[in-house]
Order: C-alpha cells, then structure tokens, then sequence
C-alpha cells in the first residue's frame, strides 16, 4: 500500500506557506501587484506569492531516485500529497492575512496594510475571502501534485515553456526593443499591452518553446558532452570553434539589440573584463582579493585626470588613446603595491588587507586633502570619449562602447587563457593546490604570487579607462567595497577558474540582476533586487558550488572524494588536503 | 669532490632539539642512506636542508656555497630536489603538469612570450613536455600514454610514489632526496624501486640520500650508511660497519636490561 | 508541431534581413525612433494631408488608447533611499492628482532607480531613452546621477525635471554663465546650492553676527558643493572658516571630527548632511570641550522627523529651501500641502522620510500641464512635440506646493526661497518646521 | 660543546628584494609616525592642536567604539575559530539585535515606562535584542551554514555575503528605509561622571563596563564550561573532536547562538552610545570588527577583544595624532585610512596579528 510520508508533506506545506507569507510581509506583493506580467489575469506580485506552491506540491511526494534502485509507483498518492501540501501553505497564508486584519502593527512592520489584507483575499476582505486565499494554493499544490502524473520528459518541457513565458513577460522591455529594432513593433505593440503579455501571446511562446524544445531532444546536452571532451587537444580545437561562433555572434550583436541592450551588455563587458582580472587573481593563483575596485579606480581616475579639460590639477586634455598606455601603467604599479606586502599573508589575512587597500585607495580619492588632483566629492567631470576616426565614442552611443568592451574583453581572455596554458599557469596550479611543496618544485612564489596581482591590475586599469570614457565622469561613490564584492561573485558564481564560467556568471549576475550601481534587465525588481540577489547566491551555493560553467579541475576538486572510489588513502589522508589545498582561496 | 658538507647544524622547535648539532658530507655520485629511530630527526634534516626551516645555528654548503636562509625555490635551483615522506603531489593537476610544473625554475618564459605565443614559448612548451615524457618512462609503462592526462589523485598508491621522484628529477637537481621512497609499498614494488634508485645514479648521475627504515633496501643500495639518533650523528660508513656498531643497536633496541 | 517551429523560425529570419540595411549606429542624430516621426519627412511613414510638422527634435505619437509615457528615476535603494522613495511617491500621487492628458492616460511606467551613483544615472537613462514613446522624466534624486543622465536624456530631445537636484554645475553659477554639465532640456523644482550657500553665509554673518565659523561634509557631491558654496559666501562676507573637514558615510564616532573642528574655536558650525550621521553629531556634540556653545546649522537633509525628535536637536538652525508649504496649493490640481502629506501617510503608511516629495508633486505637475498645453490632436493620434515642450516649459510658471514656480534660461524654476527654521520643540517639531528666523530669496 | 666561534650566526632569510622592500616600508611607517606626533605636539605647545581635556575625551570615545567593535568581533573569532571563514552576514546579527530592541525601546517609552525606571527597561531591550541576535545567528547557521560545512572555504563565505544581503533587504522591506532613534537614555547617565581623576560620560562608562564584563563571562564561559571546551576542541580539530564524543552540529550552534549573543549585546550598547539604527547599520561595522579579529589575531578571544579597542584608538585618536602634525586638512575624512594602514602595517610587523592567532592546525599560518 503506498503509504503518504505525513511528515514530509507537513514539512513543505508550512515551507511554502512560510514563504508566501514572507513575500507577503516584506512588501513584494503589494510593490508588483500592479505591473501585470500576463494580460489581464497574472499580475508580477501574485506570481511572486504563488510561485513556490508548486514546487512545494510536487517535492513533497517527490522521492530521490539512487541508482540501481527501482523509481517507486506514481500515482494518485502524489496528486493527493501536492494539494495537502498546498491547502497547508494556504491556511499558514490565511492566518497570517487574519492577524494583519484583527491586529494595527503598521508602525512597526510598515508593509502590513489593509491592503494588503485585501491582495491576500483576492479583494473579498477577511472573512468572505479567506477560503479563496486557502483554495488558490492548494488548487496550485495539486498542478505540482499533478506534474508527476506526466511522463519526465513531457514534464521538464512543460517546465520549460513557464519558465520562458515568465522570462519574455518579464523582459518585455528587451524583447519590444529587439523586435523594434528589427521594424517589427507592430507585432510589438499587439503582443504586448500596458507592458503585459496578452495571454494568447504567452500561450504562442509557450507552444513555440515546447516545439524548439522537442526538436533539439537532448540537442543541448549532447554538444555539452563534446565540448567538453576527453583529450586536450580536440578540446582546444572544440574552444577555438566556440570562440569563432562568439565572435561572430558578438560582432552582429549591437546592430541586432539598440541602446538599452548595448548599455547593459557594455556593463557586463566592463565587469566580465574585471571578472576575467580576478579570475587570474583568486581563480589561479587562489588569492582571495577583496579589494580589486583599487586598481579600476586607479585606471579610471589616471584617464579622468589626463584627459578632462576639467581635470583640477594637469589641464593637458590628452586624447584617450594617450591616456590607456599610462592608465595600464598606474595600475600595474598600483598591483605591485598592494601585492608586495599582500603575498607572505595567509588567506583570510589577505583578504581583509586587500579589502583595507581599496578602502584606502577610495577615500584617499574622495579626500578633500588630494582634491586639488582628484576633484574630491565632485570628482572629474567632462571626461571625452574615445576619439575614433571622425566620430567620438561615449556612453551616449553605447553601442560603440560595446564593441571596445568586447574587444578588450575578447584580448582579457586571450591573456588569460595563454597565460594559464603556458609555464606560469602551471606555477599558478601549483601555488594554488600546495604552496610550500610548490616552493620546493623551484617556483618562486613571491614573483608567481606578484605576476597574478599585476596582470590582474593592467585588466582592472583596462576597465577603468573604458569606464571613464563611457561615463563621461568620474565619481568616488563608483568605486564602493560594494564592486569588488559583487565581482568576487561573479568569479565565484559563475566558475573560479574558467573564462566561459565567468563570462557566463558576468551575463546572468550583472547583466540580468544588475551590479552594485547598475540597474541590469531586472531593473523594476529595484529596491528588492538584493533580496533576491542574496536568495539567489545562498541557493547557488547549497545546489552548485562549483559555478554556472565549472573548471574540470573545480569540479573535480569539489568532488574529489566522489570520484575516487579507487584511492587507496583512506579520505582523511592527502584526500583531505586536495579540496582545501594550499590553504589558498580554497 | 664533496657536494653537500653540513657543519654543526642546530634546529629547535619550541623546546624539542630536533637536530642537535649535525655534521655529515656527501661526496659526488654516492647513495647514501639516513637511517634512525622514529623521531631522530632525519625529516627534520630534510626540511632544513631544503630550506623549509632556517637552522637556528650551523653552516650548509652545496658544491662550496653557502645556502643557508635561501627560500625553497632558490634552492631548488641550485640542484636539490626531494620527495616527501607522505606523497604531497598536486593531486588536481594531471600526471604530465605535476612533472612539467617542476620544470619552472629551468624554463625563461615570461608572460610576454605566453601572450604573444612567440616561438621560443613554443619551442620551450614542446622541449618541456617532451622531457616530461622521457622522465615518466623511465619507470616503465605504469605512467605513460592514457596516464598523462588523468589526476594525480586517481594513481595507485605506488604509483604516486613514481610520479613524485619523477616530477623531483624534473627540475634536474644534482642531488637528490628522497624521503622513505618505499614506505607501503609490496616486497615487489620495493625490489622495483630499488632497482631504479641505483639506475638513477647509474644512469642519469644524480647523486642520492634517502631515510628508510627498510633495512634490506639500505643493504642493496647503500654505499654509505648514516645514523641519527636524538639530532645527532652517532655512526656512519658501510651497512655492514653500522649494523654491528654497538651504539647503533642500543639506540635502536635500547640499552640491555642487565647493564641499567 | 515540428512545423510550426520551423515556420516561426524562418520567420524571424526574414525580419532581420529586411531590418539589416535601416542600421545607422552613429550616436548623434536621435535615434531612429520608429513611434516618434522622423524629423526628415521619409516616404509614406507620415500620414498624408495632415497639417502636424514635428519641430527639429521630431514629435512623441500616442496612437488611441494608448498612454503617454513618463518616467521616475530616483535613489530607491542603498542609504539615499530615504530620500529617493519620498521623490519617487510624491511622483505617483502626482499622476493620481493631475489624471489624464488631452484624454489619455499617463504612465509612469516601472520606477527606475539611479542608485545615487553617476553609473546608475547613465544605465537608468539609457533605459528611459531606450523607449522613444517617453515624453520626459522626473529625477534624478541625487546631482551625481544627474551629471551622467542628463546628456543621454537631452541628445533624445526629452525632457528631465530634476526634484532634488542642487548642484550649480547643472543649471549655471546664477550669474549667467553656464554650469560645466548644463544640458538643454534639464530643468529643476528644487534650489540651487549657491543660493543656499549664500543665505546661510548671510544668515551665520549677518543675522547671527559670527566672524568664524566651520564646516563638515560627508563626501556626497551634494553635501560638498553646498559647504564649498558656504565657505565661498562666508569669506567674501568677511568670515573666516576655521576648521573645513568631513565624515565619510557609515561613521558612528563623531568626537574626533568634532575635537578637529573645536581646535580652531568656531562659533556656529554648519554640517549640512544626512541622517544618521547628522543625529550622531548633534547627540555628541554636547560632549565635546570647546562646542558647547557652538550654534548648530543643517540642511533641508536633516529636515525630517526622526532628526528633529531628537532632544539633542533643540535650539539647531535648519536651512533649505522654503518647505513652509503651510496652506500653498498647486494652482493646476488644488491639492493643498496639508492634503498631500495626508494622502501619502495614507497610502504609504509612513511618514515621508525625506523633503523634497512637494518639488517631485510640482515637477511632474509642471511636466503634464506642459504637455496638456502642447499635445495636438490629428485624426485621433496625439502629437508631443518635443522642441515645443522645452519652449513651454521653459515659459511655464505656476504657483506649486513648494511656492511660486518659474524657469530661468538654465532651468532652475524652482523658488530660490531659502529660510532658516530654528527647531524650538522636538516634541512637537511642526512648531519647528514653521518657526521661520531668516528668510533669503534672490 | 657547540663552538660559536666557528660558525657565524646565519642570517634568517637571506633578504630578497620583497623583504628588503618590506623593511623599508618598516622604516618608513616609523619615521612618518614619529614625524607627524611631532608635529602635532609642536603644534600643541604653541596653542594649536586640541587642548589635554580635548585628547582624554578622544582616547575615552576611541576605547568606547572600540569595545563595541571587540563585542561584534567576538563574534567573528569564534565563528571563524570553529568554521574558519569570514562571516560577512555577523554585521547583519548586530542589525537585527539592534532593530528589535529598538521597537521594544519605543514601545516602553510610549507607554512612558522607559523614563519612569530606565534600568529595567534597558535589560529588557538587552534581553530582546540578544534573543534577535542569537535567534538570527542560529537560523542562519541552519540553513546556510551547516550543509557546506565540509565545502572549500570561498563556498560559505559566498554564502555568507548572500545572506548579508538577504537580512539587510529583509529588514528594509519589513521595518521601512528611515533612520530609527532610539528614546534619550535618562539625564544622570549621559552627565560626565568623575572616575578616577578622569571625567567620562555615563554612556561611554556604562559601555566599557558592559563590554569587559561581557569579555570576562565569555572567557569563563570558554574556558571553564563543558560547552566552551567542546567548542575550543572543535575549533581545533572537527574530525577529532567528533571521535571525542562532542556533538560537532550542537557545539557549532552553541558557537553561532553565543557569538550572536554578544552581537546582541553590542546592539544594544549601540542603542546607548549612538542610538541611530536603520537597516544598513550592520554591514560597516561587520567589516571593521573583522579588521579588529585580524588586528588582534584571529581565533584568539582576548586578541580580538583588544583589537577592537586598539582599532577604535587608531580610528578616533589616529588622524588627530599623526595627520594633523603634517598639517593635512581635514584629517577626520581620513579615519578609515589611518586604520587600514595601521591594520597593514601591524600585519607585516607580526603576521598572525598582534596576539598571535589559535587556530586549528591545518588553518595555521
């Protein structure tokens, strides 16, 4: 007899109902109820409230399949499970609307309005629509419950097709600039009304997806496999095809997109340049650098003051051309500064130097006792742009700015990807995986160790000229802690080690979710965009450390003990040191 | 010619006297053998000589010159490579880079030459790989062909033994040390071994000291036996000398009842 | 099934060959905005026999149930969002007010947020010119955004009516030469800091009849340029700045910035930042040697209950512009200040938490009778012109909630009335928000 | 037996050119110190410079930030003594426990009992605020911490940045963006107290007090209690400390709750000293109390508690010490890069901080 595990359903019917009432209570119901994702039913705060109730309906029955054991029946008992699950989640959701209602604890937990009361009851108010605010997710347990009924592959393309009908809804902006761009705004304007998707549109995209998806069965997975094939060589032949593709992908790219996409995808340049920097900086040499925003400041700034007729000190109004030489300079001397005391320093030491560094870098520029250089609080202003030719290129054009990112962009990576593949590079590993055996192989540590800052320094410096001519301006308040955190991220998140990770973590972190003082695609998310930004980063973490697009050597590190089932030492032995390493980044 | 000539070597960690006053030589083209107790502090005379640990007091000189307080590397470079007594190879780098990594301080390309693929880099990579190459066939075909690019971390016990003397002959030391080369290893693997270590000087001239505690392997390949006990050198010369002298045996079975 | 994939594939395939040969990317002519008419007459996209002639910075089309674009570009998150959100709501209940235009509703579309840094500014600019259907825009709260959006806003012909900007760079130095970032098209409720600057120096010299006196800012662009304007007017009135020093956001121990600024002796002290470190600095003055009779002059920043609840904040000078809204109405909707601020603790549940929500009500009102004013009506389509609207707004005055509004040739409109409350009661601040002491107007 | 005369005492290292480089910046930081107190005492002798009132006041307002410092940075030593990774969300605990007691704060002067007896009002923040925190601590070990416990240690560092994130925004949303202000503490202990030939004010007093009382209960706490030995066990070695029969999961919560304890504490000395609290309020001095951790040595209890006082000495007295002697304007800017620079330079003077760090074997340096 199947037996239904009460627990487990008890267990994520309160998840979802804890998780619908803490989107309720911060306030992102309320902020989004009225920006309609799908014309006129689904609105963005209610997607946000009920999106969880499935999922939770369909877990709560879904038991792990281990290898070599048979998948238990599915059946009725799963339908049943999902909606309990649901009806859970819906009674902790309708008590928490009933204690808004009975009890005024507006000035201490300001979202909790009337209104609110209101959303939760669909508008019936508290008693008449409490058995609504109960049904709603239950009905919405049973489709999770239902999902298992489906045979896997019908299930993940249905997965599928909702998952980008919510991504083009929600990208409306982008997807009615492209189709524009490209002189189709009268399908535009029908597709899509008061920035909603029509509902037959949504269904379209659904049909359309589950089509593509169906062709290319596995399509995906089976490139995936030959990209990443065995033997070096025929892997490099694979990446240099892949990075022709890109190229050409790239070239066509700002013609295809218009400004808003140009502008987004320059920022993402910009930070997948300082990505590809820290990369060589944490990712190889495994030194965990917490203040990299330095040495952007410093090629930002060195540029700002030769080129701006503004500049307080130097008036020499060199053209940009003049100023990236000296900037790459400046930051190359900047990462030697810093390095040099940095590298005898373990871990978590350097982490906490590198991030006292570029607090003193910032606030040495926002001082007002070296204004009469840097222009203090105001910064340098009037930067021009990038004279090329008869037309000058600056953040008003952003497309031209998004070809210089993409060439310096495409030249980081050349430097990485040579650098790591040649002697260096393997002096990196080594430093990384043991530091003083690698010191006794007769690799000196300190110039290795240096080697890294700098390289990582001059692709700083690269952004930072780039920056200022984009910008226009030049303000302290652009290089905050806050920058090198997020850029760890992106190295981190997307995959230490590896330059398609990064590139990948650059895309999704700061092109869809937006950088520390960028809107990104997401941008109506604003003042719960960190929220979702920290959610995001701590599930990364628990699902996938190894990143978006991980290293064989990351993966391999991070599950070392899996693939040994032949290692002889026992997994307290040399196993233990190989994840941790030289003590380095880790 | 004397290549390494150690004189009164101190070394103290906090209040344990690990090496108490050292003093030993090492001629050209020997094998000689360290031999002690547990805790004599025959490792302890390794790292110090490799220059893990400055030596509180005592003077190293390798071919004359003085190399006390370099870094690790600078010695290595000057021609002194080891092995270590619990296998510390680079377990995510696969078995051709940890022999290729140990080529680093006999290679001059910088990052110039890596970024602009210039063809001395190329040339230098090609010469590097292929000397890798030679090294890991000298034991046989245990480390060649598939091998190269797996983990180190999936080889046999015996074989990383293997690869960390091969990637220690990368860096073409003139002296090496090898640190219980034989430790966990079969009565066949061991007799293998043993072999190569006399091949090692034989063939390739490196001039070799290991500590062992399987006597049996110090008998075969010794010319020369050392011993240590408390930090200090209490006997030295050919296996059979050492093995009868009186102190060797009371270091190691301790003094006869009787006496006490 | 396959099929239609396949046929919706190709498809999309046609329609970028044929948009290929429209590219021009160079950035100076306005993007080729298909919505907005050409300025050059091309072939048959206008309709014929109509008399509409969009002026050299072409027209905004706003088909029959279609709305009229606006955007809000203000700091809503990080630490300046107290002073951001109010700006941002004081918008929205603007569009409530006002209703529809020339018979069309007004969009505020999703609020965008210029993160108070000159790289937010750009990315939310780019957004907004991104659109061609958008009219104008009401921000940036803070003037580094300002700097950075205000060229990308203006090279698109919009227009953009700053409710909290204060930095002379981008109006002009009210003596007729322009500010170093002045765009055509900028235009802003709120004062000019030199103004500020000026009636505190005149205030501190003058009125209060101090020789020395010191300065404390906390490196925002805003906070440095109004003590720079201060110390500036205080020595040409003859003053002496003591001690010219600053705090960096996030600080928390002030007695070392105040032991600096006691050495030189100062009799009043103006630090015209933001909240908290303003309240740090008024609860630890008091215990600093040689302060205890310094006279303490804010800004407008710190013109906000939680600031004058304070006990610590009794007998301080607050200036800023004059937010005696008291009984002003906006002369186009009739909402009364009081009527205002009741609605937003209505619908916001909370207090405004910064000062310049009546500048963003009366900028976006400025914004939508402009365009009332300048909309034309074709065969059921709206025409904005966009050259049309800069004269209007240019010639627009009105009587706001803030006070009189009108526009000088650098777009400061707002009224450059600057007074000094002196906040008796923390107990009872309203007291204090109309107990005016100086009056400054130019 | 050893004859010295032989053999001359061997240099330790021979000097590359990175050491000699770090000797030289050695030089250089004591010449520039000595120069610019020089400065400053010229410039005290004729008049100039703050009054000896002026500097007892800075020393006394530098040792009070810094005990709070050292209370949060407690904390961070004993969570990263235990999991060795920089828990950038501890800034957060110190929020949250701050923000509670500020509601229970206003609710008690409303109903106008803070004022009446302040004492008891005061220990019931205190104890609320210690409960948020812990609360706080604990729930987020749960979730985010423990799954990655055997992760390299970038993976919960991440982690901890995201949940930093997560708690500022979460308090953002439900609490409002606006600066809360505590209600005043009462007259008697905001007046300047007289002790020993000092005069401090009541606040600063009461938060020294709190924190060295708070030092000493944690240090029996760890030192004599079965809980601390079980938590200083599995801070030395996880795996061994499992064998010795100490619950590993339950000690490791212990460590979370008693570090978000002291944040507690620290929240609520907040309260008396600054009293402005907002949803931001956490992260600055998060990183300033790790800065304390390192400065005094990180994993060692007392090191991180004079850290943290020896950072709020170098932040207050430092710029008027050392930078006014060179006549530099407007030296308070500066606050951050004196004590960075001082963070550095003790770093390379003695590089596992100034206590010496205790750490699990294989963490150490």
């Amino acid at each position: 007899m199947i037996t239904i595990d009460m627990r487990r359903m008890l267990r994520w019917g309160m998840t979802a109902g804890g998780v619908m009432t803490f989107t309720a209570a911060v306030g992102m119901l309320e902020a989004f109820e009225d920006r309609l994702l799908i014309y006129p039913v689904l609105s963005l705060g209610y997607l946000l409230l009920l999106w969880f109730v499935p999922v939770a309906g369909y877990q709560s029955s879904n038991v792990a399949v281990l290898e070599g054991m048979e998948a238990p029946p599915r059946g009725l008992h799963n339908v049943i499970a999902g909606a309990v699950t649901g009806l859970v989640g819906g009674v902790v959701l309708a008590l928490f609307a009933i204690v808004i209602n009975a009890f005024d604890l507006r000035d201490v937990f300001v979202p909790f309005s009337l209104k609110l009361v209101g959303l939760l009851t669909y508008g019936l108010g508290v008693p008449e629509g409490l058995p609504y605010a109960v049904l709603a997710p239950a009905a919405l347990g049973l489709v999770g419950g239902l999902m298992h009924l489906l045979p896997a592959s019908v299930r993940r393309r249905v997965i599928l097709a909702v998952e980008w009908v919510v991504v083009v809804a929600l990208l409306e902006q982008v997807f009615s600039q492209i189709l524009r761009q490209i002189r189709l705004e009268v399908v535009a304007d029908r597709v899509f009304t008061l920035k909603a998707l029509e509902w037959w549109a949504a269904l379209a995209v659904a049909a359309l997806v589950a089509a593509v998806a169906e062709r290319t069965r596995g399509g995906f997975g089976r490139m995936r496999e030959r990209l990443f094939a065995g033997d070096p060589r025929q892997r490099t032949r694979n990446s240099a095809w892949m990075a022709v593709l890109v190229l050409v992908f790239l070239i066509i790219i700002p013609q295809l997109l218009g400004s808003l996409l140009s502008e987004v995808l320059a920022n993402v340049g910009l930070f997948l340049l300082m990505g590809l920097g820290l990369n060589i900086v944490v990712g190889l040499a495994g030194m965990l650098d917490l203040g990299y925003v330095a040495f952007f400041a410093v090629g930002a700034y060195t540029v700002g003051v030769l080129t701006s007729p503004l500049s307080p000190r130097f008036t020499l109004e060199w053209s940009w051309w003049a100023a990236l030489p000296v900037a790459i300079l400046t930051s190359a001397l900047a990462g030697l500064l810093v390095g040099t005391p940095v590298i005898r320093m373990r871990g978590d030491y350097l982490a906490i130097v590198t991030l006292g560094f570029g607090e003193i870098v910032r606030i040495l520029f926002l001082s007002d006792w070296l204004s009469t250089t840097f222009g203090g609080a105001q910064g340098v202003q009037n930067i021009p742009g990038i004279p090329l030719g008869f037309t000058e290129v600056s953040g008003v054009g952003p497309e031209g700015v998004l070809y210089f990112a993409l060439f310096f962009v495409l030249l980081a990576a050349w430097i990485s990807w040579s650098l790591q593949e040649s002697r260096i590079g393997r002096a990196w590993t080594a430093l990384r995986e043991d530091e003083t055996v690698a010191a006794a192989m007769g690799i000196n540590i300190v110039r290795a160790k240096l080697n890294a800052f700098i390289v990582g320094a001059i692709l700083a410096g690269f952004a930072g000229a780039l920056f200022a001519a984009k910008l226009g301006s030049v303000f302290p308040s652009s290089f905050e802690l806050l920058v090198s955190i997020i850029i760890l991220v992106v190295v981190i998140v997307g995959g230490m080690g590896n330059i398609p990770g990064v590139a990948v973590g650059a895309v999704v972190l700061i092109g869809v979710l937006g950088g520390p003082n960028l809107p990104g695609l997401l941008a109506e998310f604003a003042e719960f965009k960190l929220l979702i930004y920290g959610a995001l980063l701590v599930f990364m973490m628990l699902r996938k450390p190894e990143g978006l697009v991980p290293s064989v050597r990351r993966s391999r590190e991070l599950h070392a003990d899996e693939l040994t089932q032949d290692a002889w030492l026992d997994k307290s032995g040399t196993l233990a040191e190989a994840p941790g390493g030289g003590r380095g980044a880790g | 010619m004397v290549m390494l000539d150690i004189h009164n070597l101190h070394k103290s960690f906090g209040g344990v006297e690990a090496l108490a006053g050292v003093n030993l030589h090492i001629a050209q083209g020997e094998i000689v053998s360290v031999i002690g107790p547990n805790g004599a502090g025959k490792t302890s005379f390794f790292n110090v000589v490799t220059g893990f640990y400055p030596p509180d007091s005592g003077e190293i000189l390798f071919e004359g010159e003085s190399i006390v307080g370099l870094e690790s590397s600078r010695i290595t470079e000057a021609g002194i490579a080891r092995t270590f007594q619990n296998v510390r190879l680079f377990l995510n780098m696969t078995v051709l880079e940890n022999v290729m990594v140990a080529q680093h301080c006999r290679t001059r390309a910088g990052a110039f030459h890596a970024i602009l693929r210039t063809p001395f880099l190329r040339r230098e990579e090609a010469e590097i790989r292929a000397r890798a190459e030679e090294i890991l066939s000298f034991f046989g075909t245990r480390l060649v062909g598939y091998r190269f690019d797996q983990p180190a971390l999936s080889l046999s016990y015996a074989n990383r033994r293997r690869l960390e003397i091969a990637r220690a002959m990368a860096s073409e030391p003139k002296l090496l040390l090898l640190d219980e080369p034989v430790a966990g290893m079969n009565p066949r693997e061991t007799a293998e071994l043993t072999g190569l270590i006399r091949k090692l000087r034989d063939e390739r001239g490196f001039t070799v000291v290991i500590i062992e505690h399987d006597m049996r392997v110090v008998r075969d390949v010794s010319d020369r036996v050392i011993v240590l006990d408390h930090g200090v050198k209490i006997a030295e010369g050919s296996y059979d000398e050492v093995s009868s002298d009186e102190a060797v045996i009371e270091a190691y079975l301790g003094r006869p009842a009787e006496v006490g | 099934m396959r099929r239609v994939g396949l046929v919706s594939l190709c498809l999309f395939l046609v329609a970028v060959g044929c948009g290929e040969d429209q590219m021009q990317a160079g950035p100076d002519d306005p993007p080729s905005a298909t919505s907005a008419v050409d300025p050059v007459e091309n072939g048959g996209a206008a309709p014929e026999g109509s008399e509409f002639v969009p002026g050299p910075l072409g027209a905004v089309e706003v088909a029959p149930g279609e709305e009229i674009q606006i955007r809000s570009v203000n700091s809503i998150t990080g630490d300046v969002a107290s002073l951001g959100t109010p700006n941002q709501r004081g918008v929205e209940l603007a569009l409530d007010d006002y209703g529809p235009v020339a018979g069309r509703a007004v969009s505020m579309g999703t609020p965008l947020d210029d993160l108070c840094s000159p790289d937010g500014g750009q990315a939310a600019a780019q957004t907004v010119v991104a659109d061609p259907a958008v009219v104008g825009v009401i921000g940036t709260t803070c003037s580094a955004a300002a700097v950075a959006a205000a060229p990308l806003i203006s090279n698109a012909g919009m227009v953009m009516i700053a409710p909290s900007n204060t930095s002379p760079a981008l109006t002009s130095d009210l003596a007729g030469t322009q500010g170093s970032a002045y765009q055509p098209g900028y235009y802003r409720t709120s004062h000019n800091d030199l103004f500020q600057g000026r009636a505190v120096a005149l205030f501190v010299r003058n009125h209060l009849g101090f020789e020395r006196a010191a300065a404390i800012h906390d490196g925002d662009p805003y906070t440095q340029g109004l003590t720079e304007a201060f110390r500036a007017a205080f020595e040409e009135l003859g003053g002496e700045i003591t001690t010219f020093t600053a705090v960096n956001k996030g600080d928390t121990d002030m007695i070392a910035v105040l032991t600096e600024v006691a050495a030189g002796g100062p009799q009043a002290l103006f630090f015209p930042i933001f909240m908290p470190e303003g309240g740090f600095i008024v609860q630890q003055v008091g215990g600093v040697a040689g302060l205890e009779d310094a006279t303490l002059i804010v800004s407008a920043a710190l013109l906000v209950d939680n600031f004058m609840e304070l006990s610590e904040s009794e007998g301080v000078y607050i200036s800023g512009p004059d937010l005696r809204f008291g009984s002003n109405r906006n002369s186009i909707t009739g909402r009364t200040a009081e009527g205002l601020l009741a609605e937003y603790v209505a619908s916001y549940g909370e207090e405004p938490s910064g000062g310049y929500w009546g500048h963003a009500y009366d900028a976006t009102v400025m914004l939508l009778s402009a365009i009332d004013r300048v909309a034309v009506e074709v065969e059921g389509t709206l025409y904005i012109d966009r050259m049309a609207l800069r004269n209007e707004m240019d010639r627009s005055s009105l009587d706001g909630i803030i006070g009189p509004i009108s526009c000088d040739e650098y777009g400061d409109c707002g009224s450059q009335r600057i007074t000094v409350l002196y906040n008796t009661d923390p107990r009872n601040i309203e007291i204090g928000k109309n107990n005016v002491v100086f009056d400054f107007a130019p | 037996m050893t004859s010295a005369a032989a053999t001359r005492l061997p240099r330790r290292r021979r000097p590359g050119w990175v050491d000699s480089f770090l000797l030289a910046v050695r030089i250089a930081a004591i010449v520039l110190l000595i120069w610019g107190i020089a400065g400053t005492v010229v410039k005290g002798i004729n008049g100039e410079g703050p009054t000896g009132e002026a500097w007892r006041d800075l020393v006394v307002a530098g040792i009070a930030q810094g005990a709070m410092y050292g209370l949060i940075a407690l904390g961070y030593s004993m969570v990263y003594g235990v999991l060795g990774f920089i828990n950038f969300a501890h800034g957060e605990v110190f929020m949250s426990g701050g923000m509670v007691g500020f509601f229970v704060a206003n609710y008690l002067w409303d109903i106008r009992f803070w004022d009446t007896n302040f004492v008891l009002s005061i220990l019931l923040v205190l104890a609320s605020s210690i409960l948020a925190s812990t609360l706080v601590a604990v729930i987020v070990e749960r979730v985010a911490y423990r799954p990655l416990r055997d992760a390299p240690r970038l993976i919960p560092l991440i982690t901890s940045i995201g949940i930093s994130f997560f708690l500022q925004y979460t308090f953002a949303g439900l609490f409002g963006v606006a600066v809360k202000n505590y209600p005043p503490p009462p007259d008697y202990l905001r007046a300047r107290i007289g002790f020993l030939d000092l005069e401090i004010e009541g606040t600063k007093l009461a938060v020294i007090v709190v924190a060295v009382v708070t030092m000493v209960a944690l240090y029996l706490f760890v030192e004599k209690t079965r809980t601390g030995r079980s938590i200083r066990a599995v801070a030395e070695d996880k795996e061994i400390a499992a064998l010795m029969g100490i619950n590993v999961d339950r000690t490791i919560v212990a460590t979370f709750a008693v570090g978000g304890a002291m944040a507690g504490v620290a929240g609520t000395l907040w309260a008396l000293l600054f009293r402005g609290v907002s949803f931001i309020t956490g992260f600055l001095p998060g990183i300033k109390a790790f800065t304390a951790a390192v400065l005094g040595g990180i994993g060692n209890l007392g090191g991180a508690m004079a850290g943290g006082v020896l950072l709020g000495l170098f932040e207050g007295v430092g710029p008027q010490l050392v930078l006014a002697g060179f006549g530099i304007p407007g030296v308070s800017q500066l606050k951050d890069v004196v004590a960075f620079t001082a963070l550095v330079l003790v770093l390379i003077f003695k590089p596992s901080g100034l206590f010496g760090e205790r750490l699990a074997a294989e963490d150490r340096a």
